[in-house]
C-alpha cells in the first residue's frame, strides 16, 4: 500500500485543480463540475485517512458527501435551468444584474 | 508494482482533472471528470474500500455526471468563442498553486493521528467492507443518515420548484 | 417623596404617552399639553430644590436593581448633589420656555415635535441624575435621538447636514467613552466592586497610564459635547439649522452635558490624569475662547455668532473646571447655568426676529430698536449678560472662573482667557449695534411688531434670573459648595499622594488645605511665615 | 445716618426702575424728569447727612462699613455687597450726587421734546446708581460692579441717538476700551487676592482689610504688577494714554451726559480708584512713575489736540482728557489729595463748561432749526459773538474757563497749582520731577490757550451764524441756567476749601479731610522718598507765579489769534499744514488703532472663520468623511457582481489565512 | 452475517426537528390540495407549526441529553439557538405571504422549504458530530439556494440562487477539507472526541493538519456568516432573493453558522484559542469595516441592509474573538435581537416596495415618516437598534459583544468596533433622513398591512425594544446557554 501522504498529495493536487477551475471557468456547469472535483478530492482524503486511522468514520462521511453532492447537483442544475430560461445563457459573466 | 500502478492512476487522474478545467467544450470536461472519478474509484479499491468505489462509480459517475451531461445537452450551450481572460486564468493559477503549496506543506508537516481504529486491512477483508460501513451507518451515524433523507427530499422539492415548466 | 427624581425624569415620557392620544390636527391642544407637561415637570422638580440639604451627599437617591447578567450589574441608581441639582432645575426650567418659543414657529408636525421635545427632556434629566455609569451612558445617547430629529425635521435649509453631523460627531466620542467605561468596570470588578455605581469608582486607584487612556476617552466624548476647540464645528451648524427651541435646549442644556461630564466623571474618576492633561485642556479652552470670539466677530449670521459665542463661553467653563479649586469649579458651574440662561435667551431672541423676518443675516437688520423697544431692551439685557457685565449672571461665573484659574496652575492661561472678556464685548456689541442701532432703512423692517405677550412671558423669567443670579448668586453657590469642595478634595488627595515623594513647601499646605480663610485667622498665619518671598505661592513655584 | 448709606444708591435705582419700566406710559416729561431728579436729589440729601455726621466724628473714626447682603462666597473668595464710608467716598458721593442733581435738573430742560425722554432719565439714574456703587463699594468687586455699570451707562447714553451710526460706533468704542481697562483691573484684583491668600492666608478683596494688611506687601515686585494692571483699568476708564480715544467720540451722547459722565464723574473713577488704593500703589515706585508719566503725557498730548478742534464739545472733551492727565500726574507723584481736589474742582467747572456748551448748542440748534438750516450747531466756526444772546451762559462759561485756565482766585488755580507744585516738589521720582512739572506747565499753557480760544470763538467777535436765523438765538430757560449758575458759583469758590497752606489764608481743609485716607500711603511713600526734598517757600511762590504767567501767556496767544488778529490761525495752518493736519486728526491715533488692532483682528477673525474653521477644522471633519466615502466607493466597485471574482476573493482569503498560520 | 441492530435512541433531543420535518412533509401534501388563491392558509399553518415547535423546543430548556451515540445533543445552547431560528422563520413566514402573492410566486412549497431550512439550522446548532453539522448545514444551504431563487420568473432571483449556490458549494469544499483534515489529525468526527484528543496534545497549534483543519472550517463558517473576505456573495444574494427570504437569510443561517462555529471552536479547540482568536480578530475588523464602509454608498436599501448584515457579522465576530462567556452570551443575545430588528426592517421594506421590487431605494422612503407614522416609527426603532443606540436591544447586544472583547483585553478591537458602529450610523440615519426630512416626490403607494405583517411588526418592535430596556432575563438565559462551552 502506498503511504498516506501520497494519497493526500494527489488529493491536494486535485483540490487545487478544482479550485483553479472554479476561478477560471465561466460556464456555470463547468464550475459546478470543478466543485465536484474539489469534493472528490476531499473524499479521497477522507478515505485515505480513514484507511490510515483504521476507523470507518471517514468513509461514512464520504458517503454523505456523495449524497450532498447529488442533492446539490439536483438543485444546482435546476437553478441553472431556471436561469437559462430567463437569460438563454449559463455563462457566469451574465450573472451580473446585481453588483456594487 | 503497486507504486507504479498508483503513479499511473495518479497521472491519469491529474491529467483528466486538468482536462476538466481546460476543455473548451463542457461535454469534454464532463467526460474527463468521469475519468477522474473512475481513477478515484480505483484509489478506493486500493485503499480497501471497495464499497466506496462502487458507490463512487454509481453515484458520481453514474448519477451525478449523467445529470450534468443531460443538463448540458438540454441547455445546448454553444461553446463560448470569446477569449478567456488571460489575467483571470493567471490569477486563478496563482491562487491554485498557492493552495497546492499550502496543502502540500500541510501534508508533509502534518501528523495524522496514530492509527487506533479497529478496522485494519484484515478485519475489513474478513468481515467485508459493505457490512462494516453499513453497521457504522446504521448505528453510530444513524442520525446523519436520516438527515440525508431530508436533504434529498429538499433537493427534490427544490429542483421541482425551480425547474418545472409550470407550477 | 422618595422617588421624586424618577418622577421628574419620566414625567415627560408620560406626557408623550398623553400626546399620542391627541389627534395631530388639534395643534393648540398639543401645544397646551406639552407646555402643561413641562410646567408640571418644573413644578415637580422644585421640591428637589427646596428639599435639598446643602451637604456633599447625594440626595433623593433611588437605587434599584436593573440589569444583572454575566459580569455586569447595572442598577437604576439616581440622585442629585449640588453639582447636578442646578442643572436638573435648569433643564426643567428651560423646557417650558423652549416649548413656548416655537409656539407659532412650528406649524407642521406639531405632535411629533412636542414628542421629541419631551423625550429630549427625559434624556437630559436622566443624564444629570444618573449615578450609575451605564445608566448615564444610556441617557447620554438617548438624548441624541430626539435632538437629531428636532434639527433634522424642523430645521433650516441645511438641516440634514447639520443633524447628521451632530449625531455622528457626538456618537464617535461617546462610543469611545463606552469602551473606556467598560474597561473601567472591569478594573472595578477586579477591585471587588459589584456594579456600575459611580461613587465606588471614585475610590479606585488606577495607575497613571490607565488613567490617562481612560481619561482621554472620557474627555474626548465630553469635549465633543462641550464643544471644545477644535471639535466644535458641529455646533455652529447644528445651532444655525435647529429651530429655536432646539437651539435653546442645545445651548442651555445639552452642551452642559459635556462640562458636567468633566465635573462629574472625568475629573473625579481620573484625577491624576486630569491634572496631567489640565494644561492641554486649558490650552484648548483658551484657544476656544479667543478663537471662537474672533470667529464670532466676523459672522454674518446672528445665530452663528451666538453659536460661536457659546464655544467661547464654554471655554471659560472648562478653564474654571480645570483650575481644580473651589472658586474655579464653582465659577465653571455657575457659568454653565449662566450660559444656559443667557445663551438660551439669546437664541430665543434670534428666534423672535427670525420668526418675523425669516432671515438671520445681520445686514438685513439695523435700527430695530426704534421699531421694537421692548425687544431692544430685552436683547440688550441679555447681550450684557452674555458679555458678563457685573450685576448680571454672566459676570459672577466668569469672574469666579477667572479668579479660580488665576490661582491655579493655569495662571497664564487665565490671563490670556481674560482677554476674551474684551473680545466678547467686541463681537456682541458690534452685532447688537448692527442689528438694533442705526437707521431703520430696510423697508421690511419698518413694519416689525414688537414682542407679543407670549414672547414677553418667555423672556421675563430669564431676565429675572439674569439679575437674580447676578446680584444674589449666593444661594446658588451655597447649594453647590459642599459638593464642589468634595470634588476638589477628590481631585486633590490623589495628587497629593502622587506628589508625596516630592518635598512640599510649607506654604503649599497652607495655601491648599486651609478652608475658607477669614482675615481674622490671618495674623497667625503670617506670623508663621515671616517675610516669605513672593515665590511661596505654590502655583508660582511650579 | 451711616447705616442708611444703602439709600444713596437705592434712590437712583428706584428712579431708574420707575422711569425705565413705566416711563413710556407716563409720557409727562415733568413727572419723568421730576422723578429722576428727585431720586438723585434725595441721595444728595442723604449724602449731606452723612457728610455732616462724618464731620462730627474725630478723624480716626471716619471709617464705616455697611454690609447689605452677602454676594459671592465661594471657597476662599468672599465678596459682599457692602459699602464703605470714609472721607474719600464722602467727597465722591457729594460730587456725584450734587453735580448729578444739577445735571438732572438741567436735563429736564435740555432734553425737552426728545423722543426717548424717559429712557434718558432712566439711564441717567442708573448711571448715578452705578457711580455711587463704584465710589461706595467696600471691596474691589462692588467697585467693579459700579466700574462696569458706569461703563454700561456710558454705552447706553453715548448710544442714546442710536439711529446715528456714529453714536453707535462711539458707544461701542467706549465700552470696548473700558473693557480693555477692566481686563487690567481684573488681573490686578486676581494678583492681589492670590498673593495675599496664598502667601499670608488673607483671602480678601476688601479695601479695609487690604489696608490693614498692606504692611505685608513688598515694595515693587508683585505690587508693581498688580498696580500696573489696576492702572491699565484706570487708563481705560479715565481716558488716559493709550486708551483715551473713546472719550472725544463719546461726545456723540447728549450734552448733559458729557457733562456728568464724561467730565464730572465717571471718567474720574480711575483717579478715585488709585486714591482708594493709594496704600497699594505707593508701594510700587515704578507704577507711581508710570502713572505720573502717563498722566503728564496725556495732559499735554490731549491739550495739543484740543487746540485744533472746531467742535465745541470736542475741545471740551480733549480738555477733559488733559485735565484727567493732571489728576493722574498728581496721583503719580503721590499728591493724592491734590489729585482728588482737582477731581472735585474739575467736576464743578468742567460740568459747568459742558452744560454751558450745551446751552449754546441748544440755542444754536433751536435757531438753526427755525431756519431749516443744516449747519452743524456744535461747530464753533458757525458761532461767535454769542455773549449778547446768551448772557448767563456766557457768564458762567467764562467764569469756568478762567477757573480751568488757572487764574488765581478761581478753583482751578488752587487745585492745578497744587498738582504742579507737588509734581515739582514731591520726593518720589527724583530728577524726573522737573520734567513732569515742565510738561504739566506747558499743558497748562495749552489749556489756557485752547479754552480761551473756545470762549473767544464762541462768545466774542462777530456772529458767524447764518444771519437769517440770528434773531432766533435765545438764552436757555431757567431750568438750564440755574444749574449753570450753581456750578459757575462752585467753580469760583470751590477751590477755597483746598487753598494751599502757603497762602495761609485758610487752612487746607480738603487735605486735612482726606488725611486719614492717605496717611498710610504717605507713610509708605516716605520709605523710599528721596531725602532733602524740602523746598523753600520762595520756590513755591515762584513756581506759583510762573504758572500764573504761563496761563496768562496762553490766554494772550488765544486773544491775539482769535480776537485781535483773526487771520493768524489760518496763516498758521498754511504755514504748518502737516502739523495742523496731524493735530486736527488727533495725531491719527484712531487710525493707528484701527490699523494695529481693529483691522488685524477682523482680518484674523475672518481668516480663522473662512480659512481655519471652515477649511481646516471642518475640512478635516468632512475630509475624514470623504475619505471614508471614497473607500466606500472603492469597496463598492470591488463588488463586481462576477462569481469568479467572489470565489477568487474567498480562495485568496483561504490561502492567506492558511499560508500565514502554516508558515508562521 | 449479523443483523445490524439499530440501537435504541433517545429521540427527545431532536423532537423539534422531527416535529418540524413531519409537519413540513405534511404541508407538502396539504399544498397539493390548496388552491393557489388560498396559499395564505399554508403560511398560517406553518406559523402555528413554528410556534408549536417553539414550545417543544423551549420545553427542553435546562436539560442536557446526548443522543444518537453522541451525534446530537439537547442543551441550552442548542435550545437558545433553535429559538432564534424559529423566531426568524416565524417572522419570515408572517411577512412572506402577501409579498409572494404580490410578486406572483406564492407557491405553497415555500413554507415546507422554510421549515426544512430550520431543521437544517437546528441540526447545526445541536449537532455534536462534524457529520451532523455538515449535513445540517447542507440541508439548510440547499433549501436556501432554492429559497433565494424561489421567484424563478425573475432574473434577479435566479441570479441570487445561482450565485449563492455556486459560491456556497465552493465554500463547502473548503469546509469539508477542513473537516477531513481535522478528522485526520484527531481520528474522529465527534466534537467531544476531537476535544479530548486536542486537549491531550502538547502543542496542538504545531500540528499543522489540525491547525489547517480548524482554519479551513473557520473559513467555511465564515462564508455562511458572511465574514470578509468570504462575504462577497451577501449583497448580491440578499438583493436578488425575495425580500422575506432575504430577511430570513440574514438572520437564521447567520445564527446557525455562528452556533456551529461556536460549538466546534469552543468545545473542540479551546487550547488553540490563541490562534483562532487572532484570526477572528482580524476577520472581525475586516468584516465590520468592509461592511460598514461599503454600506455608506448604497442606495438600494436591501443591498444596504446586506452590507449592514455583513457589518453585524463583524460585530458578532468581535464577541466571538473574545470567546469568553461575556462575549459568547453577547453573541446569543445579539443574534436574537438582530433577528427581530433586521426582519422588522425588511418587513417595512416589503411594505414600501412595489411589485417587482421596484421601490427598493432609500429615496423611495421620502416622506414615509409622516405618511405612515406608525410604520415609520417601527422602522426608526429597527434602524436605531441596528445602529446600536440605547435603549434598544441592538445596543445591549453590542455592549456585551464589545465588553467581551474588552474583558479579554482586546481593547483595540472594541475601539475599532465602536468606530465602525459610529460610521454605520450614517447610513441608518440616511434612511431616516429620507423618511422624515424629505418630502414625498409622489403619492405613496404601499402594500396593505395585513394582520400577519402587523403581527410580525409588533413582535419585531417589542423584540427590538424590550430586551434593550430590561435585558436581564434574556441575557441570563444566554449566559446559561453558553455555560456548557
Amino acid at each position: 500500500m502506498e503511504n498516506l501522504n501520497s494519497y493526500l498529495i494527489v488529493s491536494a493536487i486535485l483540490f487545487s485543480i478544482g479550485t483553479i477551475g472554479v476561478l477560471s471557468r465561466k460556464n456555470a456547469i463547468v464550475i459546478f463540475m470543478c466543485i465536484e472535483l474539489m469534493l472528490n478530492a476531499v473524499n479521497l482524503t477522507f478515505v485515505a485517512l480513514s484507511r490510515h486511522l483504521g476507523n470507518l468514520d471517514g468513509q461514512v462521511f464520504v458517503f454523505f458527501v456523495m449524497t450532498v453532492a447529488a442533492a446539490e447537483a439536483a438543485v444546482g442544475l435546476a437553478l441553472m435551468i431556471a436561469f437559462y430560461n430567463n437569460k438563454e445563457s449559463i455563462d457566469v459573466e451574465d450573472v451580473n444584474l446585481m453588483k456594487w | 508494482m503497486e507504486t507504479l500502478f498508483f503513479l499511473i492512476i495518479s497521472l491519469v487522474a491529474i491529467v483528466s482533472a486538468i482536462m476538466v478545467i481546460s476543455c473548451k467544450n463542457p461535454i469534454n470536461s464532463a467526460l474527463s471528470l468521469i475519468l477522474t472519478f473512475f481513477c478515484l474509484a480505483t484509489y478506493y479499491v486500493m485503499l480497501d474500500a471497495p464499497f466506496m468505489a462502487a458507490v463512487q462509480v454509481m453515484v458520481y459517475a453514474g448519477a451525478i455526471m449523467v445529470l450534468i451531461v443531460f443538463t448540458i445537452m438540454l441547455l445546448n450551450i454553444r461553446v463560448n468563442a470569446t477569449q478567456k481572460h488571460a489575467h483571470k486564468v493567471a490569477l486563478s493559477c496563482i491562487i491554485g498553486f498557492a493552495t497546492l503549496i499550502n496543502a502540500a506543506f500541510i501534508v508533509f508537516k502534518s501528523r495524522a493521528a496514530v492509527p487506533a481504529g479497529p478496522y485494519t486491512s484484515n478485519v475489513i477483508k474478513q468481515v467485508g467492507h459493505t457490512e462494516l460501513i453499513g453497521k457504522e451507518m446504521f448505528t453510530t451515524f444513524l442520525l446523519p443518515f436520516e438527515i440525508t433523507s431530508i436533504l434529498l427530499l429538499v433537493a427534490i422539492v427544490g429542483a421541482v420548484i425551480l425547474a418545472k415548466k409550470k407550477l | 417623596m422618595s422617588n421624586l427624581l424618577s418622577l421628574t425624569t419620566f414625567l415627560p415620557v408620560l406626557g408623550v404617552l398623553l400626546l399620542l392620544f391627541i389627534p395631530k390636527d388639534s395643534k393648540a391642544v398639543l401645544r397646551g399639553v406639552a407646555l402643561a407637561v413641562t410646567v408640571v415637570t418644573f413644578l415637580v422638580s422644585l421640591p428637589i430644590l427646596t428639599g435639598f440639604q446643602s451637604n456633599a451627599e447625594f440626595q433623593f437617591v433611588e437605587n434599584v436593581p436593573w440589569i444583572a447578567a454575566g459580569p455586569f450589574v447595572m442598577r437604576y441608581n439616581v440622585g442629585v448633589d449640588g453639582i447636578s441639582l442646578w442643572l436638573v432645575i435648569l433643564s426643567t426650567f428651560i423646557m417650558p420656555l423652549a416649548v413656548l418659543s416655537t409656539w407659532t414657529a412650528v406649524e407642521e408636525k406639531v405632535k411629533e415635535y412636542m414628542i421629541c421635545l419631551l423625550l429630549l427632556e427625559t434624556g437630559m434629566l436622566g443624564a444629570f441624575v444618573s449615578l450609575d455609569l451605564f445608566l448615564f451612558y444610556i441617557f447620554w445617547e438617548v438624548m441624541l435621538i430626539p435632538m437629531y430629529f428636532i434639527i433634522g425635521i424642523w430645521g433650516g435649509k441645511n438641516k440634514i447636514y447639520a443633524a447628521v453631523k451632530f449625531f455622528i460627531y457626538t456618537m464617535v466620542g461617546s462610543l469611545l467613552m463606552l469602551v473606556a467605561l467598560v474597561f473601567l468596570y472591569f478594573k472595578g470588578l477586579a477591585a471587588g466592586y459589584t456594579d456600575f455605581g459611580l461613587l465606588q469608582f471614585f475610590n479606585l486607584h488606577l495607575d497613571l497610564s490607565t488613567q490617562i487612556w481612560l481619561f482621554l476617552a472620557f474627555a474626548l466624548a465630553f469635549a465633543i459635547k462641550v464643544p471644545m476647540f477644535p471639535l466644535h464645528t458641529w455646533l455652529p451648524d447644528a445651532h444655525t439649522e435647529a429651530p429655536t427651541a432646539g437651539s435653546v435646549i442645545l445651548a442651555a442644556i445639552l452642551l452642559k452635558m459635556g462640562t458636567y461630564g468633566y465635573v462629574r466623571f472625568a475629573i473625579p474618576l481620573f484625577p491624576e490624569a486630569a491634572h496631567k492633561f489640565a494644561p492641554l485642556i486649558a490650552t484648548l479652552a483658551v484657544i476656544g475662547v479667543i478663537y471662537a470670539s474672533l470667529v464670532a466677530m466676523v459672522q454674518e449670521d446672528v445665530k452663528k455668532l451666538v453659536a460661536y459665542s457659546s464655544v467661547a463661553h464654554l471655554g471659560f467653563v472648562m478653564l474654571g473646571v480645570f483650575a481644580f479649586n473651589v472658586e474655579g469649579i464653582t465659577g465653571g458651574m455657575l457659568q454653565m447655568l449662566n450660559h444656559g440662561v443667557s445663551t438660551g435667551a439669546l437664541f430665543l431672541i434670534v428666534g423672535f426676529i427670525y420668526e418675523r423676518r425669516h432671515t438671520r443675516l445681520i445686514t438685513d437688520f439695523g435700527g430695530l430698536s426704534k421699531q421694537m423697544p421692548i425687544f431692544a431692551t430685552i436683547f440688550m439685557i441679555v447681550t450684557f449678560s452674555s458679555i458678563g457685565l457685573p450685576g448680571t449672571n454672566g459676570f459672577v461665573g466668569e469672574f469666579l472662573v477667572l479668579i479660580g484659574g488665576f490661582g491655579s496652575e493655569l495662571r497664564w492661561w487665565t490671563i490670556v482667557a481674560s482677554s476674551g472678556v474684551i473680545l466678547s464685548a467686541v463681537y456682541m456689541l458690534w452685532m447688537f449695534q448692527r442689528v438694533m442701532f442705526g437707521e431703520l432703512d430696510n423697508p421690511k423692517n419698518q413694519k416689525l411688531l414688537d414682542l407679543n405677550a407670549r414672547e414677553i412671558t418667555i423672556m421675563v423669567p430669564l431676565i429675572a434670573l439674569i439679575f437674580i443670579m447676578g446680584l444674589y448668586p449666593n444661594p446658588f453657590i451655597e447649594k453647590m459648595d459642599p459638593a464642589i469642595k468634595k470634588l476638589v478634595a477628590q481631585s486633590r488627595t490623589t495628587t497629593m499622594t502622587a506628589n508625596a515623594a516630592v518635598p512640599v513647601l510649607p506654604a503649599m499646605s497652607v495655601a491648599t488645605e486651609m478652608p475658607a480663610g477669614h482675615p481674622a485667622v490671618a495674623p497667625a498665619a503670617d506670623a508663621a511665615l515671616p517675610s516669605v518671598p513672593v515665590a511661596v505661592n505654590p502655583h508660582e513655584a511650579k | 445716618m451711616f447705616d442708611n448709606v444703602w439709600l444713596i444708591p437705592l434712590f437712583p435705582l428706584i428712579g431708574f426702575l420707575i422711569n425705565g419700566l413705566f416711563g413710556k406710559k407716563i409720557k409727562n416729561e415733568a413727572i419723568i424728569g421730576g422723578i429722576g431728579t428727585l431720586a438723585i436729589f434725595l441721595s444728595f440729601l442723604v449724602s449731606c447727612g452723612i457728610l455732616m455726621q462724618m464731620i462730627g466724628l474725630p478723624p480716626e473714626q471716619r471709617v464705616f462699613e455697611k454690609v447689605v447682603f452677602p454676594w459671592i462666597h465661594s471657597g476662599n473668595f468672599k465678596a459682599d455687597m457692602a459699602f464703605l464710608l470714609d472721607p474719600l467716598s464722602c467727597v465722591m458721593i457729594m460730587v456725584v450726587t450734587g453735580v448729578g442733581s444739577l445735571i438732572h435738573l438741567y436735563s429736564i430742560g435740555y432734553m425737552h421734546g426728545e423722543e426717548g425722554f424717559y429712557r434718558f432719565f432712566a439711564y441717567l439714574n442708573l448711571f448715578c446708581m452705578s457711580m455711587l456703587l463704584l465710589v461706595l463699594g467696600s471691596n474691589m468687586l462692588v467697585m467693579f460692579i459700579g466700574w462696569e455699570g458706569v461703563g454700561l451707562c456710558s454705552y447706553l447714553l453715548i448710544g442714546y441717538y442710536f439711529h446715528k451710526k456714529s453714536a453707535g460706533d462711539a458707544a461701542k468704542k467706549a465700552f470696548v476700551m473700558n473693557r480693555v481697562g477692566d481686563f487690567g483691573f481684573l488681573i490686578g484684583l486676581f494678583t492681589l487676592f492670590w498673593w495675599f491668600g496664598s502667601n499670608h492666608n488673607i483671602w480678601t478683596i476688601n479695601f479695609v482689610e487690604i489696608k490693614a494688611a498692606s504692611h505685608l506687601l513688598p515694595y515693587g515686585g508683585v505690587v508693581t504688577i498688580a498696580t500696573l494692571c489696576f492702572f491699565v483699568g484706570a487708563t481705560g476708564k479715565s481716558a488716559q494714554i493709550p486708551l483715551f480715544t473713546w472719550l472725544p467720540d463719546a461726545m456723540e451722547g447728549p450734552t448733559p451726559v458729557s457733562a456728568l459722565i464724561h467730565a464730572a464723574t465717571m471718567v474720574t473713577a480711575g483717579v478715585y480708584m488709585i486714591g482708594r488704593m493709594s496704600f497699594v500703589f505707593i508701594k510700587s515706585p515704578e507704577t507711581m512713575l508710570v502713572i505720573a508719566v502717563v498722566g503728564a503725557a496725556t495732559a499735554i498730548f490731549a491739550a495739543t489736540i484740543g487746540t485744533a478742534q472746531n467742535d465745541i464739545k470736542r475741545v471740551l472733551a480733549y480738555s477733559t482728557v488733559s485735565q484727567l492727565g493732571f489728576m493722574f500726574l498728581a496721583m503719580g507723584v503721590g499728591a493724592f489729595s491734590a489729585g482728588i481736589f482737582h477731581l472735585m474742582t474739575h467736576a464743578f467747572f468742567k460740568a459747568c463748561l459742558f452744560l454751558g456748551s450745551g446751552s449754546v448748542i441748544h440755542a444754536m440748534h433751536h435757531a438753526l432749526h427755525h431756519g431749516h438750516l443744516h449747519d452743524d450747531p456744535q461747530d464753533m466756526r458757525n458761532m461767535g459773538g454769542l455773549r449778547k444772546a446768551l448772557p448767563i451762559t456766557f457768564l458762567t462759561f467764562f467764569v469756568s474757563t478762567i477757573a480751568i485756565a488757572g487764574i488765581p482766585g478761581f478753583s482751578g488755580f488752587f487745585s492745578k497749582d497744587e498738582i504742579l507744585w507737588q509734581a515739582f516738589a514731591n520726593p518720589y521720582h527724583g530728577s524726573v520731577n522737573i520734567v513732569l512739572w515742565g510738561t504739566g506747565a506747558i499743558a497748562a499753557c495749552f489749556t489756557a490757550f485752547y479754552m480761551f480760544r473756545l470762549v473767544f470763538m464762541t462768545f466774542f467777535g462777530e456772529c458767524r451764524i447764518n444771519p437769517k436765523v440770528k434773531g432766533y438765538l435765545h438764552e436757555s430757560p431757567l431750568v438750564i441756567t440755574i444749574p449753570l449758575m450753581v456750578l459757575g458759583f462752585l467753580a469760583v469758590v470751590g477751590g477755597y476749601i483746598g487753598m494751599p497752606k502757603l497762602m495761609g489764608m485758610l487752612p487746607n481743609y480738603f487735605e486735612h479731610w482726606l488725611d486719614p485716607v492717605f496717611e498710610l500711603a504717605n507713610e509708605y511713600g516716605s520709605k523710599y522718598a528721596h531725602s532733602g526734598a524740602h523746598h523753600s517757600h520762595a520756590l513755591e511762590w515762584g513756581l506759583m507765579g510762573m504758572s500764573v504767567v504761563i496761563a496768562v501767556i496762553g490766554i494772550t496767544i488765544a486773544l491775539t489769534m482769535y480776537v485781535q488778529n483773526t487771520k493768524l490761525p489760518s496763516a498758521f495752518v498754511s504755514a504748518f499744514p502737516a502739523l495742523h493736519r496731524a493735530v486736527y486728526n488727533k495725531w491719527y491715533i484712531d487710525e493707528l488703532y484701527d490699523f494695529v488692532f481693529v483691522n488685524p483682528c477682523k482680518a484674523f477673525g475672518r481668516f480663522l472663520w473662512k480659512g481655519f474653521d471652515v477649511l481646516i477644522v471642518d475640512g478635516v471633519v468632512n475630509g475624514v468623511a470623504n475619505v471614508v466615502m471614497g473607500f466606500s466607493g472603492i469597496f463598492r466597485y470591488m463588488q463586481s457582481g462576477l462569481i469568479y471574482n467572489y470565489a477568487w476573493s474567498m480562495a485568496f482569503g483561504v490561502v492567506v489565512i492558511l499560508g500565514y498560520y502554516v508558515f508562521k | 452475517m449479523d443483523m445490524i441492530t439499530i440501537p435504541a435512541v433517545n429521540l427527545t433531543p431532536i423532537m423539534p426537528e422531527i416535529f418540524l420535518s413531519v409537519m413540513a412533509m405534511a404541508l407538502l401534501l396539504i399544498n397539493v390540495f390548496v388552491p393557489s388563491s388560498k396559499k395564505s392558509y399554508l403560511s398560517y399553518i406553518s406559523f402555528f407549526v413554528i410556534v408549536a415547535t417553539g414550545f417543544i423546543t423551549a420545553a427542553g430548556w435546562g436539560g442536557h441529553i446526548e443522543s444518537f451515540s453522541g451525534s446530537v445533543v439537547q442543551d441550552n445552547f442548542a435550545t437558545f439557538f433553535k429559538l432564534i431560528f424559529l423566531t426568524a422563520a416565524g417572522l419570515a413566514t408572517l411577512i412572506s405571504d402577501k409579498y409572494m402573492e404580490r410578486e406572483g410566486c406564492n407557491h405553497g412549497e415555500l413554507y415546507p422549504l422554510i421549515l426544512f431550512t430550520v431543521v437544517g439550522m437546528m441540526l447545526m446548532a445541536s449537532g455534536t458530530d462534524l457529520m451532523t453539522i455538515f449535513l445540517g448545514l447542507e440541508v439548510m444551504s440547499v433549501s436556501l439556494y432554492v429559497l433565494a431563487g424561489f421567484d424563478r420568473a425573475k432574473s434577479k432571483s435566479n441570479e441570487a440562487g445561482l450565485k449563492y449556490f455556486l459560491l456556497g458549494a465552493f465554500s463547502t469544499g473548503f469546509l469539508l477539507y477542513g473537516m477531513a483534515l481535522t478528522y485526520g489529525a484527531t481520528g474522529s468526527t465527534r466534537i467531544s472526541v476531537i476535544a479530548s484528543k486536542v486537549s491531550m496534545m502538547t502543542a496542538p497549534s504545531a500540528n499543522t493538519m489540525l491547525l489547517a483543519g480548524m482554519l479551513l472550517m473557520i473559513t467555511g463558517f465564515a462564508f455562511k456568516v458572511a465574514a470578509a473576505p468570504f462575504h462577497m456573495w451577501t449583497p448580491d444574494v440578499y438583493e436578488g432573493a425575495p425580500t422575506p427570504m432575504t430577511a430570513f437569510m440574514s438572520a437564521g443561517p447567520k445564527a446557525a453558522g455562528f452556533a456551529a462555529a461556536l460549538r466546534i471552536l469552543l468545545v473542540s479547540f479551546p487550547s488553540m484559542q490563541a490562534d483562532w482568536s487572532q484570526l477572528l480578530w482580524i476577520l472581525a475588523v475586516l468584516t465590520m469595516t468592509v461592511g460598514n464602509i461599503t454600506a455608506l454608498r448604497q442606495d438600494n436599501i436591501k443591498r444596504m441592509l446586506a452590507y449592514s448584515s455583513i457589518a453585524h457579522a463583524g460585530y458578532v465576530l468581535v464577541g466571538f474573538a473574545a470567546g469568553n462567556p461575556t462575549g459568547t452570551a453577547g453573541i446569543l443575545f445579539y443574534m436574537l435581537s438582530y433577528t427581530f430588528m433586521n426582519i422588522g426592517a425588511f418587513a417595512i421594506i416589503i411594505l414600501v416596495g412595489k411589485k417587482g421590487e421596484s421601490n427598493g431605494n432609500v429615496q423611495d422612503f421620502a416622506g414615509f415618516g409622516f405618511k405612515h407614522p406608525l410604520l415609520a416609527v417601527a422602522m426608526t426603532i429597527f434602524l436605531f437598534s441596528l445602529a446600536g443606540m440605547p435603549p434598544t436591544a441592538g445596543f445591549i447586544g453590542k455592549f456585551y459583544l464589545f465588553s467581551g472583547a474588552i474583558e479579554k483585553g482586546y481593547i483595540w478591537l472594541a475601539i475599532i468596533g465602536v468606530l465602525n458602529s459610529a460610521a454605520s450610523v450614517y447610513y441608518y440615519l440616511r434612511v431616516m433622513v429620507f423618511m422624515y426630512m424629505k418630502d414625498a416626490t409622489e403619492e405613496f403607494d404601499w402594500m396593505q398591512v395585513t394582520a400577519p405583517v402587523a403581527l410580525s411588526l409588533i413582535i419585531s418592535v417589542v423584540g427590538s425594544l424590550l430586551p434593550g430596556m430590561i435585558p436581564s432575563v434574556i441575557l441570563q438565559y444566554a449566559q446559561q446557554a453558553v455555560k456548557l462551552i
